[in-house]
């Protein structure tokens, strides 16, 4: 159940996330050559304000993004009421917003 | 069985209108402006906006908007049609208020015509005019005039009776006029009465009682069988249009009769018999171009001595012109063709003439009103705008403007009237036990008589006519209409019951194929659309008559009565000194 | 019957027909002959004047201009009056059902009520700005905002879209393809005076931008319309006025 | 089981981005999780990364990889959709938007291994 705020929302996260979620995933595919380890990964990332901002701004974006999505297909699925929706809809919002908030600590943070 | 009256609902309002074509929308719309304080109902057979042939309309709407064209012009055009037979003041205002209705049209409905590049409307020719005249919209005018009246008919807050039909014109107990009408709640089954200080009737006529016709499944005369039980003169009864060129795909399905483009014809479409041969030249020099009553006459009389296609009609045939061509410019047809299996593009598909419009109707004034105070009539339903003849592209002209006269006209007269007309009650109750007459029957299986009907009134009333061949069709359809009374319906359950509803549709038909029939009896002569091979002269001109045609006890007699030439005598015209008779041809 | 004309072979085909008084329903089966030329309308009809004469279903013009025949047929909306048996027909069978996503009023009769309320909500409605003693608005035909309302006015209001689309089964207050396409037709119509009025309509809870752009309203529209790309341009505009009403 | 007015490329377009938009909702916060063992048990992280050198782990991260570029692009093809002028070639589009996303995963399949 989608007014004109909630898809602005929505679709405006889409488009930070497009240059994000493209860089990333070119990122990884340079990346996993010869395999993923920890270490490698946290010497790039960790100190970098650069990246704190690249994936501080996707999991602002995505937590947007995906809470509004999620709220869409648990109204056309179960036909939830409004409010239980507009709760659930924050809880996913803060929710990812808290977990991905200390995932880039975790790896940007020094 | 509903003779217990104490189930009949019953329902008050100011204004009734019945019906949703072009008349029964714009009375809404304008008699709610002039009314607003009233309550106002509309009631009609099917959805509101989607049923009547307004919807149907293709070729567009006839209107003088200068640049040359005059609305003088255009009531010569409108007199000259109708072989002189229409009632001028009638004539008169249909085009002189087109003019405004129109610019309504555009301006507060919404409806956009075809433009030019210029931004001007962009007008079409139609055959019988004088001038290029016809405003569209494509060529699927109806749809756009019906959507936008409806849009504006939803949005206001009026009473919306959607699938009822009315059965009955209900007088007052004290013969002071109109109390109400009676319906068939379809949906329930149910009967209820609604008064009304005004009613409209606007059910739009519908001369389906024809083997091949082209209005839609809802019409079938319901009204004028209404108007001539309740007493009320109906003129020109005997005037039924015939469109050349209805789709003939054989008798077990609804495609056949519906119409195929007069500009099929006018684009260069070729007309030949089961033979082959081209047979319109052998008639008129202007061969398939030749006007609808020419052409279908020649089609008619090429059936009659069987020189038919395999489904007993004729051929159209485009594919000489460029099945590509053809594709193009007649996109919308070809697409109808193809979605019921011909090719019209590229093959011949076969086709007759088919009953189009009703230029008969109740006897109205110029100001829709009727003999029976309180009744309005306005569209196909009233008699008197086209005389013996319709110019194609005066149809909605007419329904769009007379709706809207009857709309002003009931929105004022409303303010004098305080109170409601109490009804008959013995007339109420009849009519509701005529209505259940067949649930008391053993149930049968009536298409057969209904195609008995259809083939009577083709054969024997139709495009050509003969003095012998009319009496044996009109006893033919007193037969018909005997044998109707003993067949039956089940009726357990009356809810959306069609076939109850078939019945009362054949029985309107066949009262009024009754009318027709005596009317085409009366008239001896040929006019327009009545064509009597025993008669074949139009008769002087100057002493024209139409017909009238009025029941009472049960028995219908048509008399004659002179046309007044109010505005213009025959071998006159309106047009100014020194004006082309044609601005057609001089632009050819 | 002796009217009866039958394929040369006699053949019949089978047909299951909803029959349902509102609430509830079961399938019935009927041999229905088949013919050369034979639409679905043809063959409901046929089951009513010949098989069941109790069966309910509505039709008006028989040609495709009214849109009020439209049914399931096999499982897909579609015009019945101007769909041909052999193009739908398989194993020689049929299933006919009243309109998905509206009430029922019998056997093969949807309520049409609640698709044309929301046609109203969604402004589908002209709103002038002049009146019958104006002249008619000089537009060119080759304007770009005319072209562009031409190809989605050709609506008959058939609801066969409305049917197509799953958003309007599963969100009650979704205005559905038809009345978004007409509203947009009027965004385009330089004459209208409701161009707010209507960009706040098409903006609510149950408006424009809950369509996910299935297009199955595309793939089912008998006139090939495309009421998606009209809910786009209507996507476009309210995502133009929620920056511009903002300062 | 697809209903029959389902049936059709952008029916199947549609289905294709909603699951695996639902699809990535569940995994974004298992991804952060283990990011987020970074900081309080890096070894964990460590041990985490080697896991996914087993084929099967490849797999599902090939898979996943797979969802977010079906979902990117085909978030692609309905913004483009919605915000540019309408292309007739809807079909073409949604096809395109799924090769993309096989070139993609892919690729990443292909340096993974
Ligand atoms: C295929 C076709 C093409 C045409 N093309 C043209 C053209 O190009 N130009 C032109 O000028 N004219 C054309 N006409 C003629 C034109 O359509 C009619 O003249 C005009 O529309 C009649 O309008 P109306 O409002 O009187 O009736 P309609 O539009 O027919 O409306 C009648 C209404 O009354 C309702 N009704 C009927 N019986 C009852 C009842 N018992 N109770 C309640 N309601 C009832 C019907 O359901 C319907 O809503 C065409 C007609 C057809 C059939
Ligand atoms: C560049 C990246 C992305 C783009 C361009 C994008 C685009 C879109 C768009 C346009 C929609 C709306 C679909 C509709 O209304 O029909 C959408 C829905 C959705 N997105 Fe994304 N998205 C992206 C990334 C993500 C990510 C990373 C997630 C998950 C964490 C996600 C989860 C969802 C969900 C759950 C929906 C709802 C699906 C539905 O309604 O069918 N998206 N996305
Ligand atoms: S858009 Fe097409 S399918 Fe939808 S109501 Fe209009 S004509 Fe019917
Ligand atoms: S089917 Fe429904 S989801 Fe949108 S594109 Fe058509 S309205
Ligand atoms: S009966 Fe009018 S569209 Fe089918």
């Amino acid at each position: 159940m989608l007014d004109l705020r909630l898809y602005m929302a929505q679709r405006i996260s889409a488009l930070i996330m497009i240059p994000l979620t493209l860089g990333h995933i070119a990122m990884m595919i340079y990346a996993v050559q010869g395999g993923l380890s920890a270490g490698e990964i946290l010497a790039r990332t960790q100190g970098s304000l650069a990246w704190m901002l690249f994936y501080g701004s996707f999991v602002a974006a995505v937590s947007v993004h995906a809470a509004i999505g999620l709220r869409v297909i648990l109204f056309e699925s179960f036909k939830i009421k409004e409010t239980i929706l507009n709760a659930l809809s924050w809880t996913v919002f803060l929710g990812l917003l808290y977990m991905g908030a200390r995932a880039v600590y975790a790896v940007t943070a020094l | 069985m509903m003779s217990d009256m104490s189930k009949l609902e019953r329902h008050d309002t100011d204004i009734l209108i019945l019906g949703t074509g072009g008349a029964g929308l714009f009375a809404a719309l304008h008699a709610q402006k002039a009314a607003p304080d009233k309550k106002i109902t509309i009631a009609v057979k099917g959805l509101i906006g989607k049923c009547g042939c307004t919807r149907m309309v293709q070729g567009g709407y006839n209107v003088a908007l200068g640049r040359g064209d005059s609305v003088e012009r255009h009531f010569m055009d409108t007199i000259k049609g109708g072989k002189w037979l229409p009632d001028q003041d009638m004539a008169w205002k249909l085009c002189k208020t087109a003019v405004e209705r129109v610019r309504e049209l555009e301006n507060e409905v919404g409806c956009f015509f075809d433009r030019n590049v210029d931004g001007s409307l962009h007008q079409k020719a139609f055959a019988g005019q004088t001038f290029d005249r016809t405003v569209h919209k494509g060529d699927l005018t109806g749809i756009e005039i019906i959507s936008r009246l409806m849009e504006q008919v939803l949005a206001r807050p009026l009473e919306k009776l959607q699938e009822h039909r009315a059965i009955s014109l209900i007088p007052a107990r004290d013969g002071s006029g109109l109390a109400g009408v009676l319906f068939i709640d379809m949906r329930s089954g149910g009967f209820r009465f609604v008064r009304a200080k005004t009613v409209l009737m606007a059910t739009g006529g519908g001369p389906t009682m024809y083997k091949f016709h082209t209005p839609s499944g809802d019409k079938t005369m319901d009204g004028l069988a209404m108007a001539l039980r309740a007493g009320l003169p109906l003129r020109d009864m005997e005037m039924v249009q015939f469109h050349p060129t209805g789709l003939l795909a054989g008798e077990d399905t609804k495609m056949t009769g519906t119409v195929l483009e007069e500009g099929l014809r006018g684009a260069g479409g070729q007309l030949l018999n089961g033979h082959g041969h081209r047979f319109m030249f052998d008639l008129d020099e202007k061969g398939e171009r030749a006007t609808r009553d020419v052409v279908s006459r020649g089609i008619y009389d090429e059936m009659r001595k069987n020189n038919t296609s395999e489904n007993g009609g004729v051929y159209i045939s485009m594919g000489h012109l460029g099945p590509d061509t053809v594709r193009q410019k007649f996109k919308g047809m070809v697409k109808r063709c193809a979605d019921s299996g011909f090719d019209l593009a590229a093959g011949k598909v076969e086709v007759v003439p088919t009953a189009h419009y009703f230029m008969g109707g109740v006897v109205v004034d110029p100001d829709t009103h009727t003999a029976l105070p309180g009744l309005y009539v306005a569209g196909e339903d009233a008699g008197g705008a086209h005389g013996s003849n319709r110019l194609g592209g005066n149809g909605v002209a007419n329904s769009t403007v007379y709706g809207g006269v009857a709309g002003d006209i009931m929105g004022a007269d409303v303010q004098s009237m305080t109170v409601l007309r109490d009804p008959d009650e013995t007339i109420l109750r009849s009519e509701v036990e005529r209505a259940c007459h067949p649930l008391g029957k053993k149930p049968a299986n009536i298409q057969m008589l209904r195609k008995a009907l259809q083939d009577v009134m083709w054969d024997d009333v139709g495009v050509l006519r003969t003095g012998p061949g009319i009496e044996r069709g009109l006893s033919r359809v007193t037969e018909i209409g005997a044998e109707l009374m003993e067949l039956g319906v089940a009726g357990e359950n009356l809810a959306f019951n069609l076939s109850w509803h078939d019945w009362l549709n054949l029985r309107s038909l066949v009262e009024i194929s009754e009318v027709i029939a005596k009317a085409a009896l009366s008239r001896e002569n040929s006019r327009g659309a009545h064509y009597r091979e025993d008669f074949p002269e139009s008769g002087e001109i100057e002493s024209s008559y139409f017909t009238v045609a009025r029941q009472s006890d049960g028995e219908t007699k048509v008399t004659r009565e002179a046309v007044r030439f109010t505005i213009v005598k025959p071998g006159e015209t309106v047009l100014k000194d020194g004006e082309p008779e044609s601005l057609v041809e001089a632009a050819q | 019957m002796s009217n009866i004309r039958d394929m040369p072979n006699g053949q019949t085909m089978e047909v299951r027909v909803w029959r349902s008084d509102g609430e509830g329903g079961r399938f019935e089966g009927f041999d229905v002959p088949q013919r050369e030329s034979q639409t679905i309308l043809d063959v409901v009809s046929w089951i009513q004047q010949n098989a069941d004469s109790t069966l309910s279903y509505r039709f008006a013009c028989r040609v495709g201009m009214c849109g009020s025949c439209a049914m399931m047929v096999n499982g897909q909306p579609r015009w019945t009056c101007r769909t041909h048996v052999k193009k739908v027909l398989k194993n020689n069978r049929l299933t006919v059902e009243p309109l998905r996503n509206l009430p029922v009023i019998k056997d093969l009769v949807a309520d049409m009520d609640p698709f044309f309320d929301k046609w109203v909500k969604a402004e589908g409605v002209f709103h002038p700005s002049k009146t019958r003693a104006d002249a008619i608005e000089a537009i060119s035909s080759e304007h770009p905002m005319r072209v562009e309302a031409d190809r989605a006015i050709e609506c008959i209001n058939c609801a066969v879209c409305y049917a197509a689309c799953d958003v309007v089964e599963a969100n009650p207050d979704y205005l559905g393809p038809a009345a978004l396409n007409r509203a947009w037709t009027l965004m385009n119509d330089e004459r209208d005076a409701g161009h707010d009025v209507r960009l706040d309509a098409v903006s609510q809870k149950g408006g424009c931008h809950n369509c996910h752009s299935q297009q199955s309203c595309v793939r089912f529209c008998p006139n090939e319309l495309n009421p998606t790309a009209s809910i786009a341009g209507l996507k476009r505009e309210t995502a133009k006025s929620f920056f511009r009403r903002r300062d | 089981m697809i209903r029959p007015h389902r049936s059709h490329p952008l029916w199947y377009a549609f289905l294709l981005h909603r699951v695996s938009g639902l699809a990535l909702v569940l995994f974004l916060p298992l991804h952060f999780y283990v990011l987020a063992f970074a900081l309080t048990q890096p070894e964990r992280l460590d041990g985490f990364l080697r896991w996914t050198d087993y084929t099967i782990v490849k797999l599902a991260e090939f898979g996943l990889v797979f969802l977010l570029a079906i979902h990117i692009f085909g978030g692609l093809r309905l913004l483009a959709l919605e915000f540019l002028p309408w292309s007739p070639r809807q079909k073409t589009l949604a096809a395109s938007a799924v090769a993309a996303s096989f070139l993609v995963s892919g690729t990443f399949f292909l340096q993974a291994v």
